[in-house]
């Protein structure tokens, strides 16, 4: 469904990304983990067309979307939750949602039910200034904002960044239930190992802006080999 | 470039030039010119302080009106030679002290940015709206008439001396004070740029809170180019209003206040002498279509501000300046390690 | 009493022309970091379209409309074709805006001379207050523009994408909004805005080649008064103005009333760098975190 | 600064204490409040000359804030800041900046459009005689491996270029204390190491004490003399980085290795 091909990308003059190939079918959770500074960011913007690509192919649902901007590839379905959330701080928790009604043009069917039911406090306050929530509504609001469009594949960068760990188990927790009852694809990149481990159903190491290692089964499971490739 | 001897040779040549104009060209070129370079003087006022500060004025015109209409009240009313004397002192010192207010206001204020262009920019409209108004009989100061739109005439010539002994400087003399005045100020401002301050002015302007954070009192460093700015744009002020023996509300105007931008804009806001040879060359031409009857020349100004700022963002003089840097690399592979005690690239011209 | 009632009918006056004048400058600036330096051009567009196809036999509303769509439409090329090259560059958008400034009132005096036909003050005299009752039709519209921006930005899809876009374009863009859309329509809105200031002012004012001048001062003091927020801002800045010009305008004449202003908006600069706005997020903020 | 919030811990024991002469940097009972939110809360905290110490803490524990108020970009609600001896509470950023305090932030923000040297010169200028740019200038570009980029606009180096040049203009300013927000952020493993190298060098041979921000955890082990964990403002735990590595309190909050 994902297909990125030998990916080239930098930052100013300095190469970040040198070669990354990624394949991610339809339904699958994938993971890419690696520590602070080896690319992951940038190849999240890479997917989602935030950052220009120097060399490489990305292929989304069979279509080359590579010289495609942002915005056309979220409304072939692409959901996008930026690290930081980078929720609309100033519009309610409603408008922030309406916004991502535009991901997956191809399907109309809204998810606000499933949103709601996931994260009953989106409901609660959604007349409230994005703004002024905790980070940890924030990220839930950020993965709202990209569900309710129900997109076929939502791309999360780092999303247990700046969020206390029960929060964070609570995330994880739902995002495998999005993957479950809406059959959505999940590509996300982190170097927390409990998201790793409990999210991932395969994952990529990524290091020195290069896939270094693919992991699964039992592997995946193994602190040791795992944490590896994180910062811990 | 900047401090090469070639640069030296040729800005001796380009003063040279400047100066041969009344001889060969004669009386009446001597005074057209005085006033395109009294326009010099203006346009590399805003050139320094937005080139090397980040300071965008749009009324650095509310000076140059200002000191004309200083200079004219008191000259009226005192036409002699201490007279004279005292009111281009005076113009200097209103226009100065003026522009020393609105920038304590501004930056001790805390105004930034845009906010401080649009500032300027209606300072300017309204000293237009105000000396519009001032027709009636009852605006005058001594002998000297506001005179409303019709603007305030019989401004005395430049005059320099103390009782009887002095100067009175004609129409040839006004030109070459008006040339020595501007190349003296380019030095100035030369000498400004590359000395420690002249570094603190351009940290400031290319990050205002790191430079604090090395020490610097950076709302002090740009009240002090702003109010330099403003008395340089009254002496270009003085300049004009001794030529023309006039001055009308039409110099606050926003056609007016948009000429000093146009010059920087196209002769390059980091370039002094970019900006100095746009305020000659856009001023001849336009001279030189309203003399044919043309009503075309604002249009063609306008749209030459247009294409430079889409086309060429830094200005005419810093991309021939890149081009001449090229084509020296060019043609010797080995290029001779700049002295760096003296001015860097950035700060010199 | 009647010295209230001609201060009530001056301050109506004032807050309508400064609304009127300012919003499609401030719908610009807040939505899209442009600084239209050819707003007073744009008025300029509004009013000579009206004027001419009046002129041309259309009945009033009907040549006013004329002028704001006129307005839009030409807001909306020179978007395509000049503006939408400097977003992101404030100060270069304001020295651009400039030049288009220049160009527009030159060719105008070229191409139109320096007088267009007048149409006369419609709708008469108010009977107790010196003044006429078309003032107050211009202060229903004001309202009407605000109110209908209001609902614009807060309930329709476009408002919405809009101010996410102004907020965060590169998320607005991931989120599958057409920014570059955005920021034509935006444009556009505002071009049309300042058409209908034109358009309403052009039989009260003597439509020239400087027609769009006269609306700088105010239009200009009330957006920097009022900071980047749209609707709170001009809302607010045009009452604190209008308010002060007012009062000084009925004791002193329509000069100093502007001096007053200026010298008000100074004060308030001061005070409030940031623009009314900015402080009002200061507080908000501050509000917001003793909770 | 004092505050009529009733929770407020004023200790004025400390204050008539003073500081203790041994060490370069001390703050007592140091606390900064945003409205209701502490992000700062009673922080005692010293440091000796020449030692470098690294402050690590989940999102929010208060480590930028606890920066802020040593630059004085921030004012704190109470408490006290003592630097070699002397109480500079109160003090603007540039006095502190004058006696030896020097700061690098998160992101490198040199000035992209001058020269390598240009930059060098905004701080060097401050301390030191126009005859001597030049020698010290090229001292600290062989220092910190810039000698061949003297003359290249700062905005076209490589991030890793851009790390060294400012932490070179902070050194310029000849501090007693460096402050630095994230030194490695965004780095290559070689450029890491080499600024690890510095920083150790920094420390150990120029005697200049160092305060570092970081999240990288391998990053921290290299180089730190001690490590100080912040979490909600206060002070969680201070040890050497075996003790912090091994504490399972400093694990479940932060390191989260417990699972």
């Amino acid at each position: 469904m994902l297909e990125l091909t030998d990916l080239h990308a930098s930052y100013g003059k300095t190469p970040i990304l040198r070669g990354v190939d990624v394949d991610v079918d339809a339904g699958e959770i994938v993971g890419i983990m690696g520590k602070n500074g080896v690319g992951k960011t940038t190849l999240v913007k890479a997917v989602m067309g935030l950052l220009e690509v120097d060399d490489g192919r990305i292929r989304f649902d069979g279509t080359d979307v590579t010289d495609e901007p942002a915005d056309v590839r979220a409304r072939r379905g692409m959901g996008y939750i930026p690290q930081g959330r980078d929720v609309f701080p100033e519009l309610t928790v409603a408008e922030n949602l309406r916004i991502g009604e535009t991901i997956n043009e191809g399907d109309d069917r809204l998810q606000y039910e499933a949103v709601y039911d996931y994260f009953p406090i989106l409901e609660e306050r959604r007349d409230q200034e994005a703004g002024t929530m905790s980070g940890g509504q924030q990220q839930m609001l950020a993965i709202g904002r990209a569900l309710v469009g129900n997109p076929e594949l939502l791309l999360l960068d780092e999303p247990s960044e700046g969020v206390q760990p029960s929060i964070v188990q609570d995330v994880t927790r739902n995002l495998r239930r999005v993957n479950e009852e809406l059959g959505t694809t999940i590509l996300f990149v982190e170097q927390n190992l409990h998201v790793v481990q409990h999210l991932a159903e395969r994952c990529y190491a990524i290091d020195k802006g290069t896939i270094v290692d693919e992991l699964e089964g039992d592997r995946l499971d193994s602190r040791e080999a795992v944490t590896e490739y994180l910062a811990v | 470039m900047g401090n090469s001897s070639a640069f030296w040779l040729g800005l001796a040549v380009a003063v040279a030039v400047l100066a041969a104009l009344p001889v060969l060209f004669g009386l009446y070129a001597a005074e057209v010119g005085s006033v395109f370079l009294a326009y010099a003087l203006l346009g590399m006022s805003l050139a320094f302080i937005w080139g090397y500060c980040g300071i965008l004025s749009f009324g650095q015109v509310a000076f140059f009106g200002v000191a004309g209409y200083a200079f004219g009240i008191v000259a009226i009313n005192a036409a002699t030679l201490t007279g004279l004397t005292l009111a281009v002192l005076a113009a200097l010192g209103v226009s100065t002290a003026f522009a020393a207010a609105l920038g304590y206001f501004m930056f001790y204020g805390g105004v930034r940015d845009v906010y401080v262009t649009i500032l300027t920019l209606v300072v300017a409209l309204v000293l237009y709206t105000f000396m519009g108004q001032t027709a009636g009989g009852e605006w005058a100061i001594g002998d000297a008439r506001l005179g409303g739109f019709n603007g305030m005439s019989g401004v005395p010539d430049l005059a320099i001396g103390v009782g009887s002994t002095g100067v009175e400087i004609g129409p040839l003399g006004h030109y070459y004070v008006t040339l020595g005045a501007l190349v003296a100020t380019y030095l100035g401002l030369r000498a400004l740029v590359n000395s420690r301050f002249g570094y603190a002015m351009v940290a400031t302007r290319e990050d205002e809170d790191r430079t604090a954070m090395f020490g610097y009192d950076t709302t002090f460093v740009k009240l002090v180019v702003f109010t330099i700015g403003g008395a340089i744009a009254g002496l270009g002020g003085v300049l004009f209003t001794t030529q023309n023996n006039y001055v009308d509300p039409s110099v606050f105007g926003i056609t007016a206040a948009a000429l000093p931008v146009v010059w920087a804009s196209v002769g390059g806001r980091t370039s002094l002498l970019g900006t100095v040879g746009a305020a000659l060359a856009i001023q001849f031409v336009d001279y030189r279509l309203a003399l044919s009857g043309s009503e075309w020349a604002l249009v063609l100004i306008g749209s030459l501000l247009v294409f430079v700022v889409l086309v060429m963002p830094e200005g005419v003089a810093p991309r021939l300046h890149e081009y001449v840097l090229e084509y020296r690399e060019d043609a010797d592979p080995s290029p001779v390690p700049r002295d760096s005690s003296a001015a860097t690239e950035e700060v010199s011209d | 009493m009647l010295e209230l009632l001609n201060f009530g009918f001056e301050f109506v006056e004032i807050f309508a022309f400064i609304v009127l004048a300012t919003v499609g400058l401030a719908v610009i600036f807040g939505m899209m970091g442009i600084i239209n330096l050819a707003h007073g051009e744009f008025i300029l567009v509004g009013a000579y379209a009206t004027t001419f196809t009046f002129d041309a036999g259309l009945p009033l509303p009907l040549a006013m409309l004329a002028g704001v769509v006129l307005t839009a439409v030409y807001g909306l090329v020179l978007e395509r074709l000049i503006i939408r090259h400097l977003y992101g560059r404030l100060l270069d958008s304001m020295v651009v805006t400039w030049g288009i400034s220049l160009v527009m009132i030159q060719l105008t005096r070229i191409v139109f001379g320096n007088t267009a036909p007048g149409i006369g003050i419609p709708y008469g005299q108010l009977p107790v207050v010196d003044g006429p009752i078309y003032y107050l039709v211009l202060a229903v519209v004001a309202v009407g523009v605000l109110g209908g921006l209001y609902a614009l930005f807060t309930w329709t899809d476009f408002g919405i994408r809009a101010r996410a876009t102004m907020q965060d374009e590169t998320t607005a863009r991931s989120m599958g909004v057409d920014t570059d859309r955005m920021y034509m329509t935006t444009f556009a809105v505002g071009s049309g805005l300042a058409g209908l200031a034109g358009a309403l002012y052009a039989p009260v004012m003597t439509v020239t080649p400087e027609y769009g001048t006269g609306f700088l001062i105010e239009t200009f003091v009330a957006v920097v008064v009022g900071g980047a927020s749209v609707l709170v801002g001009t809302v607010l800045a045009s009452g604190l103005l209008g308010t002060v010009n007012a009062a000084v305008t009925n004791v002193a004449g329509t000069f100093m009333g502007q001096v007053a202003m200026l010298i008000a908006a100074i004060v308030a600069i001061r005070l409030m760098p940031e623009g009314i706005t900015g402080m009002l997020a200061d507080w908000r903020e501050s509000r917001g975190e003793s909770q | 600064m004092a505050t009529s919030d009733p929770t407020v811990k004023t200790a004025p024991a400390v204050d008539e204490t003073g500081p203790d002469s041994s060490r370069i940097l001390q703050t007592r009972g140091l606390r900064k409040a945003f409205g209701g939110l502490t992000a700062t809360d009673d922080v005692d905290f010293a440091l000796e000359a020449g030692e470098l110490r690294c402050l690590i803490g989940p999102n929010g524990a208060g480590k930028s804030t606890f920066l802020d108020l040593l630059t004085g970009r921030l004012e704190p609600t109470a408490g006290k800041i003592y630097y070699d001896g002397a109480d500079i509470t109160g003090l603007p950023s540039h006095e502190r900046v004058d006696r030896g305090i020097s700061m690098k932030f998160q992101v490198p923000s040199v000035y992209e459009g001058l020269t390598v040297a240009g930059n060098l010169r905004i701080p060097l200028q401050r301390v030191v005689e126009p005859d001597a740019f030049d020698a010290r200038t090229r001292e600290i570009l062989e220092r910190f491996d810039l000698l061949a980029e003297r003359e290249t606009v700062a905005g076209e180096l490589s991030h890793g270029q851009q790390q060294r040049l400012e932490i070179g203009m902070a050194m310029a300013m000849e501090p007693n204390l460096l402050l630095l927000d994230e030194p490695v952020a965004g780095l290559s493993v070689e450029e890491t190491a080499d600024i690890a190298d510095l920083l150790r060098e920094i420390a150990d041979d120029d005697g200049v004490a160092v305060i570092v921000i970081e999240h990288d955890i391998d990053f921290v082990e290299t180089i730190a003399d001690r490590v100080t964990v912040l979490d909600g403002g206060s002070i969680f735990r201070e040890g050497s980085i075996e003790e912090i590595r091994t504490d399972p309190e400093v694990k479940r909050i932060y390191l989260g290795e417990d699972r």
